[in-house]
């Protein structure tokens, strides 16, 4: 066999790895758009944005002097590096095996509800049968948070478990209301399809317009999620060092830190298609580039807004109290959820149903 | 007129003006100043104060008013001053003697500018210079004639001198040194690292 | 009472043996606390809420006291600055005030007006600087930036001043070290209007943020009678409902002839002591604009007492008119006996209210050139035992809301 | 507040007079201060007198601080107080001291009189090893336990500081250049 020969087998098994693996539909959805690639894309630029915005509002430029050009924009790279190289303490009263495993479960499984969401209306780039998409990726969607409580148990210090603790309770306040806020479009277009969905929101009317309550409900559930500012309670650093992450140092410590940033990334996958139109006003075309890679790209952008808009409540907020979050969750917004389930009953009843 | 005491009530809300008009008015006030944003961050190295005459920094001695008193070493408060006696020549009395002369050490300076206050002749003054680097800490320990000399201002080299001036809306603002004097009143800032 | 443990040695919170109830579940806030300075609190906890606190000081003790001992009478005034530096004019003017009375001076007018001055360029700097560390204990980020960065204000007028941005060591025995430069008048009114926009602001992103009222609201509230109980001092007392103030009760320096009002709260909570430094902030603004017009309106004389002033020879003169090109304007040299300044025996207290409270010294002289003796009670100081009182019964996370309304300040408190 | 002063006095000698008027079951003393009244009494009569001055409306504790008259042998424990809840009185300090042996230092706590006094009379235990009786809770609270055995307030313990000399030769400055 001659080189040629070769390079021509080996090209092919390359292209067949690439065409049947990387773009085979819920492996391309997880590691390239929106999951893995994109997701990390878009914290990296979150948490720059999220540093510049909180800077602005505050007097002063925030992180600059890397590349003043740029605003410093490098600098969460720089970030990334420093934590990849830097030492891995583990203690020795940690579980090991959990202390380990866990972060690495919590960043896949909160990616796993990218495996269950369109990027586009044409059957071909779907990962999965769309027909109950909604529901699988909701239920993916509460997958991840328990790692959280399972990372502070095996960190084995009094701070993670306090954080630990606390993170239980808020999953178990906020999961609630993400469910429900979501599965609160059901009754109103009959269908569990994502891609049914957006289509309804084709018209231009987006549900959000159509049931405000339900997505302001999922918003400030995703901030709950997510410990976002107000509701940065597990690790917030005042009295619990840093929660459930106390103990966790290098590389390990930045996945915990991108997690967050990652779950909030599904969710916001999951919002923009359920209530901002997903890739509403464009009409995906034939063909790979006009009928998946610009409405995903779509999707992105709108995720990223979203993503952006809680970042900015940094700069606005301070945090809640553990009791005051979970009364507000229980006593507000679990109500405001029914009632955002109800207003799409009526809407129904009544005929916005096209 | 003496203080009087005086009751205030913390503000109350309604519920709804809580939950509506607070946060509403906390968001537009984040959103403003998102977009208007008003610095006041000094880029150190690029940039530097210029500070005004009067600052209490680095002390320097004029060795010829210098009358040996010893009153700086003595009230110094951080014994950062020392006198040393050496052999000087007395013009009125032409001949050799020995006189004392106060050296000082900036690893203990605490820069109260007692000493400055406290000459009686005048001989010690401040330069309103700040950040001064040296290479060790011996090196800081000034003899007589380093203390005669004026520091070497090292941050001028590369760096932009500014001034921050008082300003009814902003607070302090930031302007070029050489602009403060010359257009009193229209101000504007300087350019950071990134312009908006 | 626990007089030592078994071998002998006393006992050292937080490493004592002791016997623990069940359910509670021990945890020490601190010693290196991210949101403040050395300080540990030992708190137990019976599920979320304490129900034992030990405040556990000392991390930056330096004894004071016995260092003041051992340095000259005008040398204790840099070293007490370093207690609170950001309070320097007021932590120190009633150890001068207290030495005063002992030599039987008092200041001329002015300088009782240029230390009121400063002192209350130095109140609103200490209440900023409260305001943005309690924000950043709620994890409000921007006004713990905006506090800090509306304190440079009042640093760079306090610079203007003095000649140095905190540790100003401005009142000295008989008078002040300088007086207002020509521009200051102009600029601290500007400084004034600034300040007191930006409280509005203040109010609405933070005080009246829903989401921090809530933390505050009926958090750590302390009753009039549990306040002077406690002995808890200045604006957390006011807070309280305490209408004491120093400058109330036993007016010094030029507070008998300015007009202010002293902001007094009734509810006790954290959102009251909040609302008691913005309050108290805004007088501030009233008492420098009164001051600084007082010092315009007046003529250049009378910053230091005779007793020092009138042997002055003609270069001092100079100095201080600006004949000397190098050495500045408006300075006030001081005579040379400063430096070995000895004070008749004699025993005096005063007292002064800081920007944290009531700053109390004794000060005993028996005729020498340094003191016998000064006891120092710092505000920080007095306000740890609302701590151990106040904090329990409440949550953990309120653990910084009361932590941060009162104002700690780890060095001020250790001294 | 149970039975305050009824006039309060306007001037800080009639102050004076008066709390040595209500006290006088107890020794009082007077000795020539500046700033502040001072009433010394019996070591023994301590607990008493305060509880009289509590009831005159002194609510609170402002210091308690001890002097160390090692000539004499004797500490001076002194308690300064003044009032929060009668306005009037606020504008006095008085301070009610006490003399004890310098030998065997113990005071009888005024903790369960004035609470406000709590941490300063353990900071007072552990830099003058002044033991007060029936404080509730007596452990060191700035120091640890190897420099508070130095007792450091006291006046035999002495801070080694630098030499006060403040002259040198030029030749031996610049031969070891450090201070």
């Amino acid at each position: 066999m001659d080189m040629v020969t070769a390079a021509k087998v080996f090209s092919d098994i390359g292209w067949g790895l690439f065409h049947y693996i990387i773009f085979y539909p819920p492996v391309y959805q997880f590691i390239i758009i929106p999951g893995l690639v994109a997701a990390l894309a878009v914290v990296v630029f979150m948490i720059w944005f999220e540093r510049k915005a909180a800077a602005r509002v505050q007097m002063r430029y925030g992180p600059l002097e890397i590349s003043p050009r740029t605003g410093g924009a490098p600098q969460l790279i720089a970030d990334l590096i420093r934590y990849t190289v830097q030492e891995l303490i583990i203690p020795s009263a940690a579980d090991f095996f959990a202390f380990i495993v866990a972060p690495n479960a919590m960043l896949i499984l909160s990616l796993l509800p990218m495996v269950a969401v369109p990027m586009t209306s044409i059957s071909e780039y779907w990962p999965i049968p769309m027909g109950y998409s909604l529901l699988v990726a909701v239920a993916l969607s509460t997958l991840a948070p328990i790692f959280t409580v399972v990372m502070a148990w095996a960190s084995n210090n009094k701070f993670s478990v306090l954080g630990g603790v606390r993170e239980s309770f808020i999953v178990v306040a906020y999961e609630l209301i993400a469910v429900i806020s979501l599965l609160s479009v059901v009754p109103l277009l009959h269908t569990f399809n994502l891609v049914d969905i957006v289509n309804y929101q084709m018209s231009g009317i987006w549900l959000g317009l159509l049931n405000p309550i339900a997505l302001l409900d999922l918003f400030i559930a995703i901030l709950m999620s997510t410990s976002g500012f107000p509701f940065e309670i597990p690790d917030s650093e005042t009295e619990l060092v840093a929660g459930p992450f106390t103990e966790y140092s290098g590389l390990i410590y930045g996945i915990n830190m991108g997690g967050g940033y990652i779950r909030r990334w599904a969710f916001s996958v999951l919002m923009t298609l359920v209530f901002l139109g997903g890739w509403a006003p464009y009409r995906p075309g034939p063909g790979i580039l006009l009928g998946y890679f610009v409405p995903s790209l779509i999707v992105v952008v709108k995720a990223t807004i979203v993503m952006a808009i809680m970042s900015f409540l940094r700069a606005v907020y301070g945090r809640y109290r553990l009791d005051q979050a979970l009364s507000l969750a229980w006593e507000v917004l679990i109500p405001l959820a029914f009632a955002a389930f109800g207003i799409s009953v009526a809407e129904a009843f009544f005929g916005v149903h096209p | 007129m003496p203080a009087k005491p005086e009751i205030k009530k913390v503000p109350r809300a309604t519920f709804l003006g809580r939950a509506i008009a607070g946060n509403i008015g906390a968001l537009t006030l984040g959103v403003k100043y998102f977009f208007d944003p008003n610095r006041i961050t000094l880029l150190y190295p690029h940039e530097y104060i210029k500070l005004k005459q009067g600052y209490r920094g680095y002390i320097v001695l004029i060795f010829d008013k210098c009358i040996s008193c010893a009153s700086c070493a003595r009230i110094c408060p951080a014994k950062a001053m020392k006198m040393v006696s050496v052999n000087v020549k007395d013009k009125k009395l032409n001949k050799v003697m020995k006189k004392k002369y106060p050296v000082i050490n900036y690893n203990r300076c605490i820069f109260c500018g007692l000493c400055v206050d406290v000459c009686p002749t005048e001989a010690l003054y401040h330069v309103p210079y700040h950040d001064l680097v040296y290479l060790n800490m011996n090196d800081m320990i000034l003899n007589l004639e380093q203390f005669q000399e004026q520091p070497e201002f090292v941050t001028s080299k590369e760096g932009v001198p500014v001034t921050y001036v008082f300003d009814e809306k902003r607070g302090l603002v930031k302007v070029r040194a050489d602009e403060s004097v010359k257009q009193e009143g229209q101000i504007g800032q300087t350019s950071g690292g990134e312009n908006k | 009472m626990s007089e030592g443990s078994a071998s002998g040695v006393p006992h050292l919170p937080g490493m004592e043996v002791r016997p623990v109830e069940r359910n509670v579940y021990e945890v020490q806030i601190g010693p290196s606390h991210p949101g403040s300075g050395h300080m540990r609190i030992i708190v137990e906890l019976d599920g979320d809420v304490m129900v034992r606190v030990d405040p556990d000081i000392g991390f930056v003790h330096r004894t004071m006291e016995k260092l003041a001992e051992g340095r000259d009478w005008i040398k204790n005034i840099p070293l007490f600055e370093r207690m609170a530096i950001l309070d320097a004019c007021n932590i120190t003017l009633p150890y001068v005030e207290a030495v005063e009375k002992l030599l039987d001076i008092e200041p001329p007018e002015r300088a009782k007006y240029l230390r009121a001055l400063l002192c209350e360029i130095n109140r609103i700097a200490s209440h900023l600087y409260g305001i943005g560390i309690f924000a950043v204990f709620l994890g409000h980020s921007t006004i713990y930036m905006w506090a800090f960065g509306d304190r440079e204000v009042f640093v760079q007028l306090a610079e203007d001043l003095t000649g140095a941005r905190l540790t100003h060591s401005y009142p000295v025995f008989g008078g002040v070290r300088r007086d207002i430069p020509d521009d200051f008048p102009q600029n601290a009114r500007k400084a004034v209007r600034y300040m007191r926009y930006r409280l509005d602001e203040y109010a609405k992103i933070y005080l009246n943020n829903p989401n921090i009222r809530k933390r505050l609201e009926d958090v750590g509230v302390i009753s009039k009678t549990k306040a002077a109980e406690l002995g808890i001092v200045g604006p957390n007392a006011r807070a309280s409902g305490i209408k004491y103030d120093v400058r109330l009760v036993e007016p010094y320096e030029a507070y008998p002839e300015l007009d202010f009002e002293i902001p007094v709260f009734e509810e006790g909570d954290s959102l009251a002591r909040a609302w008691q430094r913005v309050e108290e902030i805004k007088q501030s603004l009233n008492i420098i604009e009164q001051a600084v017009d007082w010092l315009e309106k007046h003529p250049r004389e009378g910053f230091m007492h005779d007793k020092f002033w009138k042997t002055a020879p003609k270069l001092y003169k100079d100095v201080y008119e600006g004949n000397i090109p190098y050495a500045g304007k408006y300075r006030v040299k001081l005579m040379p006996l400063f430096a070995t300044l000895k004070v008749p025996p004699g025993k005096a207290a005063a007292r002064v209210e800081a920007g944290r409270g009531e700053i109390f010294y004794y000060v005993e002289s028996d005729g020498k050139d340094v003191p016998y003796r000064v006891r120092v009670v710092t505000p920080s100081f007095r306000n740890v035992i609302a701590f151990k009182y106040v904090m329990p019964g409440h949550r953990l996370m309120d653990l910084p809301t009361i932590y941060g309304s009162f104002d700690y300040f780890p060095p001020e408190w250790d001294r | 507040m149970g039975g305050g002063v009824r006039e309060v006095p306007a001037t800080a000698e009639e102050l004076q007079k008066s709390l040595l008027e209500a006290l006088k079951d107890y020794k009082p003393q007077v000795e020539p201060v500046k700033g502040y009244i001072d009433i010394v009494v019996p070591v023994e009569h301590l607990v008493e007198a305060a509880v009289k001055l509590k009831e005159l409306g002194f609510d609170h504790v402002i210091s308690v601080g001890a002097v160390d008259y090692i000539a004499k042998k004797q500490f001076k424990v002194m308690y300064h107080v003044t009032s929060y809840l009668n306005e009037d009185l606020s504008k006095f300090m008085v301070s009610l001291s006490t003399y004890i042996s310098r030998d065997n230092p113990h005071c009888p706590s005024l903790t369960r009189v004035w609470l406000s006094a709590e941490l300063q009379e353990r900071e007072t235990y552990e830099m003058f090893g002044i033991t007060f009786d029936g404080h509730p809770d007596l452990r060191l609270l700035l120091l640890t336990p190897v420099v508070a055995a130095l007792k450091p307030l006291r006046k035999d313990f002495v801070v080694k500081e630098e030499s006060d000399n403040i002259e040198t030769d030029y030749e031996a400055f610049e031969s070891s250049k450090w201070w």
